[in-house]
């Protein structure tokens, strides 16, 4: 048989984002998977150290389209942890409702591009619908679609709007209500089942071994996340779980982000029931004049894809001196994705790719 | 979790028999939501063109652009934003840094079109553009575009509580009302180091107040120099457009803190104030400031006047390398601070700090010389190579009513309290005049009370002709007079003032004003004869106004010596006066009447000076 | 189908067919990709537009450029826009593609769109919203009825210009030229 | 941080400096020689999840600064032992002027991408490692982007301004 060299994507139906893997393929066995990222490469942390501390909020967004909160979060928290900023409490349950809303909605994006890629088309429509729902939420509450531009330094940009707190439960409700149909149609459909077991298999020592986080670990079996290891936010004022599977393939992958969001929508129920009143923002200094102390910084959340971390150095100027950002596509989309790929079929390289929920702007920056 | 079916996803046939989901846009439409970060609006009322957006725009989106039919004025540049949407990224970080509040996002997002040059546009909003901003009913979404957008459509707004900047001012230490008029102890404490950082921090470095300030002084950056704790930095920005610091640190009229962008929805940043900490902390301005001496140059200049604008032009000469000599009838420097700002406002150790420093470097000062008497202005031009008057108002004026000459003037009042003592007032003083003299003259008058009557009750009161809110005096220096308990009685005119058998004064006959000025707006009060009110006392001042004492000028030059309409000394470009070699600047020539004014005053006479030297050694 | 346009339908059958049937070349070339699968999906359902993603460039007439263009990208969109049949419209999607967006001072994206490929309209916005495309996509109809929607056509005539500015950035392209070089020169110099 | 790691490491390590800067950061600052032994020991010791290798342009210095941000795994699926909380930012310096080191593919499987990308935007070069090519630019650049003396902005001026608008030739 013949060796065959193969581009799969950026421009390829099975691709979702701007992302290409070269693929080397003897028939339709692939012997050796190449990422091939860098088509979303802006530069952002080159761009970073040209603006000043606040400017960079509407930048550092940009680095993951799908999810922008959990960025502005773990910039923030560097911010904050080397400027020595206090958080008032209100907000700090404010933001955890809002990642939370954030992680449904990406989750509600991956499964949509899941089950598009699998071909389950009207579970993909509904997803793609109750994300737009969440999507109203955040527009209610940043007065952006997409790029929200919320958490700040020291706080929240804007309080809860009025009759905020009832929108999102009628919302959450009315998604929630369709869990039993997403079953129906998808968790519980035998042709999923059928397709997804046992495609991107990995075990746990593996998946530690090529520092994988998120769902792509705990579908190994370890209930990781950084919510709960290293909390922050609000994450240990109410009891949650964390849901694992043991199979570590691309269905306990995508059992584990359905599982995710209902213990999501859960945690917002809990917040909101508990959450105080009060401050939401602690002015930072004036824009013009902020300077940093000389320090550095690693701070890191749990996104919907796993550990986001920003590393950040301050010279003790109004601009930051080198910042990094640790994110979770990053070793799913470059090793494991490589590592899975080798000996398999060229029919589940998009499987593959898609439950691992790699996002290609977070790898490239 | 159930097992997989094959079956299971058959239930959801049912949704083939439910309403669609789908919006039939754009029959069908969604609002956007209230807080929206769509198109920009600005109310080009309220924009002062501070260009604080397009400092604070990560992109470069928005540009500062001058409008040609605009008139730049103090606390207003000329100057609008401009968009590109080529750049904007919406995030809205341009309208929590706009100090007026006048930049706001609409709920607008619609422009399409196929050539880039239109996504560039000067915001404006219904006010100023009706024809692009259209009602309801006129408007249609197919055609929606910069210049087509819908009426009321704001979205994205400015909230004091979580702007980027802060509006109110760190709280100036001051003595309290009954405290500080037992004495006259400073009544402002002054900030300390870490609050003076903490207010030079607020400031968002947009200029305004450089452009209101006569003087034109470097205001953002002494301000930043402060806030980086540099100290001398500061004072050496300071002293490159105002060498009395310390006086002007104090009593400043303060027209940049008007204009400042902050003022117009919070408190203005407490620039008065931080000149001061600078002028306090700095103990020796000569070390501070390491100025390198000029070559002499040789030129005597006399100066007829210590005050803000003679010891300006002293301190700018001597920079110059010319020698600068100055005249004063009083015995310390300062002129007409020295004796108008009571001790609790301006201390002398303050006038001395400034003027001993410009005697270090080398200013000849003749206190307690009077020109016209102790030396002779035929003199004085012999001797010098010019001559600058800044002689100020030195005389109060009287309300010239019946038995006035019974009552104190201002001036002369101010001047023994401040510097000679055993001024004795009485129980009960009634002070004329309604303007900062007049509450200076007031508040002295109940400090000396309480100093003289410790144990009995006294009263004072002042009249003034103009309503309450018309007073001229400054709003703070009337609440803080009312905290002190001086009683007010606007709207009242002098009649006459009435004695008691032994001659001495009784008390103050008003009469109700009817109007203050004329139609044509000139002053010329009108009264209401028969409406009238007693005002008991034993001691009377009048404070209604100053003027300059010409008559040590002799005749013949003085025959010479314009005026303008507002009977002020004309000068021209250079401060010079119809006599040549005569400069003037001052009270005498500007109608502000305050320090920073005559400072301003004597910068363009030293430029104006500096230039007749050059020429005539050149020539 | 509106019967209005019947008449419109029996002059030019191949214009109206093009207008209404835009098919979308599925290419995620920026961060403004994120609104489009809500706008093709139930919510707002770019289908009743008559527009549809579709898998390979050869089936395509519409390249939405969404967002901000790397390098590396602006080498792939070359490569999908010159494999498209024409008639081909191109839409530049949110401000990066018109001057720099955000990414204004990056090293590694390029500033405006149009001086590479032609673009026949320009969508403000960071991200546009569902309701910006489809009217973005009614001024499209418009300019395809008035004949202004000519970008494929300016590529053909200007196609030293876009092909030297292509190679001044990305170095030489390793793919023929799509159309015949030096014929516009030549004509010029005649 | 359990007191005794920090112990164990200033005995096994004597020329590392240790500085704990918050209650979860701890910063360790070693020459280049130890890096590579400090990284498998603390592997050893519970730090089994290399979660970023950066790099730092201190150009005053004349040196670069790489940093591995390293934090524990869970030890047991369920039970979290409080240690997880940490991160360890290991640091080292070597000379700007001749930027190599050695790999830790061999210690960190997952160091392979960090360091092709330190390679490619910092230049600098990691002996030992397969494949150090090209990961995400297009164009070469004569300065590695992220060092402080390549200026951005200047680039994109000569660059991409540098592109002229297409003329309409008819006209």
């Amino acid at each position: 048989m013949r060796e065959l060299e193969l581009y799969f994507g950026p421009q390829h139906l099975g691709m979702v984002g701007n992302f290409s893997i070269t693929l080397k393929a003897e028939g339709d066995r692939v012997l050796k998977a190449t990422a091939n990222p860098g088509y979303l490469h802006r530069g952002f942390e080159k761009l970073m150290e040209y603006r000043t501390w606040i400017q960079n909020f509407p930048l550092v967004c940009r680095i993951n389209v799908v999810e922008p909160d959990h960025v502005e979060m773990a910039y923030a928290m560097a911010v904050e942890k080397l400027a020595g900023i206090e958080v008032p409490e209100r907000a700090q349950y404010v933001r955890s409702i809002y990642l939370e809303l954030a992680r449904v909605g990406s989750h509600l994006f991956g499964l949509w591009a899941y089950a598009n890629m699998l071909g389950f088309d009207t579970v993909a429509q509904w997803a793609m619908y109750h994300r737009d729902l969440v999507l109203d939420l955040f527009e209610e509450l940043t007065g952006g679609r997409v790029y929200h531009i919320y958490i700040w330094p020291g706080g929240v940009r804007r309080d809860f709007p009025k009759g905020f707190k009832d929108k999102i439960v009628t919302t959450l409700h009315s998604i929630g209500g369709c869990v039993p149909d997403y079953d129906a149609a998808f968790f519980n459909n035998a042709i999923f089942h059928k397709r997804a077991s046992g495609i991107g298999k990995i075990d746990q020592r593996r998946a530690r071994e090529l520092g994988a986080t998120g769902q792509v670990l705990r579908a190994t079996g370890m209930k990781y996340d950084v919510r709960k290891v290293a909390p922050y936010a609000a994450y240990d004022k109410v009891e949650w779980n964390v849901p694992v599977r043991s199979d570590g393939d691309a269905y306990s992958r995508i059992w584990v982000v359905r599982d995710e969001m209902i213990e999501s929508v859960h945690m917002i129920f809990k917040l909101l029931d508990c959450m105080p009143e009060g401050e939401v923002f602690n002015k930072p200094p004036n824009p013009f004049k902020w300077k940093i102390p000389r320090g550095e910084a690693y701070a890191r959340c749990e996104s919907s894809r796993g550990e986001f971390g920003a590393y950040v150095v301050s010279n003790g100027e109004d601009k930051p001196y080198r910042v990094h950002f640790r994110t979770p596509s990053y070793p799913h989309g470059l090793i494991i994705l490589e590592k899975l790929l080798e000996n398999a079929n060229i029919a589940d390289v998009g499987n593959t790719m898609i439950s691992l929920y790699v996002v290609a702007p977070e790898i490239d920056r | 979790m159930a097992m997989p079916s094959i079956l299971g996803p058959f239930k959801t046939l049912r949704f083939l028999f439910e309403k669609p989901k789908t919006l039939r846009y754009p029959f069908e439409r969604k609002e956007p939501a209230l807080r929206y970060r769509g198109f920009h609006l600005n109310d080009w009322e309220k924009c002062t063109g501070c260009g604080n957006c397009a400092d604070i725009c990560p992109n470069q989106a928005i540009e500062m652009v001058e409008i040609p039919d605009m008139e730049a004025q103090p606390g207003q540049k000329n100057e609008r934003p401009r968009l590109d949407y080529g750049r904007c990224c919406f995030c809205g970080l341009c309208v929590d840094i706009c100090p007026p509040g006048s930049l706001r996002l609409s709920r607008d997002y619609f422009h399409i079109h196929f050539d880039t040059k239109t996504f560039t546009f000067i915001p404006k909003d219904e006010k100023t553009e009706k024809e692009k901003f259209l009602p309801p009913d006129k408007y249609s979404i197919l055609q929606a575009s910069l210049a087509h957008r819908k009426q009321d459509y704001e979205g994205f707004a400015s909230d004091l509580d979580f702007s980027l900047f802060e509006p109110e001012r760190i709280t100036m230490p001051e003595l309290g009302a009954e405290e500080r008029k037992m004495s006259f102890v400073e009544q402002v404490l002054g900030y300390d180091k870490e609050s003076a950082r903490k207010e030079a921090a607020r400031c968002l470095e947009c200029k305004l107040c450089e452009e209101a300030c006569p003087a034109h002084l470097k205001i953002s950056d002494y301000v930043r120099a402060i806030y980086e704790d540099k100290p001398a930095d500061s004072l050496k920005t300071i002293f490159k457009d105002n060498p009395i610091p310390a006086i002007c640190g104090r009593i400043c009229m303060k027209h940049c803190e008007t204009a400042c962008s902050l003022s117009i929805r919070g408190e203005p940043i407490a620039i008065r104030w931080l000149k001061r900490y600078v002028a306090d902390s700095i103990l020796d301005y000569k070390t501070a400031l390491e100025l390198s001496p000029a070559q002499p140059s040789g030129k005597k200049v006399a100066i007829i006047g210590a005050g803000p604008s003679g010891l300006a032009l002293a301190y700018f000469l001597t920079l110059q390398g010319h020698h600068a000599v100055v005249f004063d009838a009083f015995p310390g420097g300062g002129g007409m601070v020295r004796i108008g700002p009571p001790a609790y406002r301006l201390p002398l150790e303050s006038i001395d700090k400034d003027v001993n420093h410009m005697a270090s470097l080398g200013v000849e000062f003749n206190f307690n010389t009077r020109v016209g008497s102790d030396i002779s202005f035929e003199d004085i031009m012999k001797k010098y190579d010019a001559v600058y008057l800044a002689i100020g108002t030195s005389q109060s004026r009287s309300t010239k009513v019946k038995n006035a000459d019974k009552c104190m003037l201002a001036l002369d009042f101010l001047r023994k309290s401040k510097l000679e003592s055993g001024v004795v007032v009485g129980k009960k003083i009634v002070v004329i005049g309604g303007g900062n003299v007049a509450m200076d003259v007031a508040r002295t008058g109940l400090r000396l009370q309480k100093m003289q009557y410790p144990d009995e009750p006294t009263e004072i009161k002042t009249v003034c002709l103009e309503n309450g809110d018309e007073m001229p005096a400054s709003e703070d220096e009337i609440r803080e007079s009312k905290e002190e308990g001086i009683a007010f009685n606007p709207a009242w005119g002098p009649k006459e003032v009435r004695l008691d058998d032994g001659g001495n004064i009784a008390g103050l006959l008003c009469m109700k004003v009817k109007s203050v000025f004329d139609g044509q707006g000139r002053f010329s009060p009108s009264f209401y004869e028969d409406q009238e009110l007693f005002l008991e006392a034993d001691t009377i001042i009048e404070a209604i106004g100053q003027a300059p004492d010409f008559s040590f000028i002799p005749q013949n030059l003085m025959s010479t010596l314009e005026f303008t309409p507002r009977r002020k000394v004309k000068v021209d470009e250079n401060g010079q006066t119809t006599i040549t070699r005569v400069f003037a600047g001052g009270d005498i020539v500007n109608i502000n009447l305050d320090a920073v004014t005559a400072i301003a005053d004597a910068k363009v006479a030293a430029e104006g000076i500096g230039k007749i030297f050059s020429k005539k050694t050149s020539g | 189908m509106d019967r209005n346009k019947i008449g419109k339908w029996l002059k030019q059958p191949a214009k109206m067919a093009n207008k209404y049937s835009l098919n979308a070349v599925y290419f995620c070339t920026g961060c403004g990709i994120i609104e489009i699968p809500p706008v093709i999906t139930a919510r707002w359902d770019a289908e009743r537009f008559g527009i549809i993603p579709v898998a390979t460039p050869r089936q395509g007439n519409l390249f939405m450029i969404t967002g901000y263009v790397s390098l590396k990208t602006l080498r792939a969109i070359i490569r999908t826009y010159e494999q498209m049949p024409d008639p081909k419209y191109t839409v530049g999607f949110g401000s990066c593609p018109i001057n720099g967006g955000m990414y204004w001072d990056s090293y590694n994206t390029i500033k405006h769109l149009d001086r590479y490929i032609p673009v026949d309209g320009w969508i403000a916005g960071c991200m546009p919203r569902p309701e910006a495309v489809f009217i973005g996509v009614t001024h499209l109809w418009t300019l395809i009825e008035k004949d202004m929607a000519n970008g494929y056509l300016r590529y053909r005539e200007h196609y030293d210009q876009y092909r030297g500015n292509q190679e001044k950035l990305l170095g030489k392209l390793d793919w023929p030229p799509l159309y015949a070089t030096g014929i516009a020169q030549k004509e010029i110099a005649a | 941080m359990n007191e005794g790691l920090k112990e164990k490491l200033e005995k096994a390590f004597p020329h590392a400096a240790i500085t704990s800067m918050r209650d979860t950061d701890y910063v360790v600052t070693a020459d280049k020689e130890s890096v590579l032994s400090l990284l498998a020991y603390v592997k050893d010791a519970g730090f089994d999840h290399l979660t970023l290798i950066s790099c730092v342009d201190w150009i005053d210095e004349g040196e670069f600064e790489l940093v591995y941000i390293l934090s524990p795994y869970m030890k047991d699926n369920e039970q979290i032992s409080g240690n997880e909380k940490i991160n360890l930012i290991l640091k080292t310096r070597i000379a700007r002027g001749n930027p190599a080191f050695q790999t830790v593919t061999h210690i960190f499987e997952n160091a392979e991408p960090y360091e092709r990308e330190l390679h490619e935007l910092f230049g600098v070069h990691f002996e030992g490692h397969k494949r150090l090519i090209p990961l995400f630019l297009e164009r070469a650049y004569d300065i590695p982007p992220f060092r402080k003396d390549f200026d951005t902005r200047r680039y994109v001026k000569e660059v991409f301004d540098n592109i002229p608008a297409i003329q309409d030739i008819k006209a």
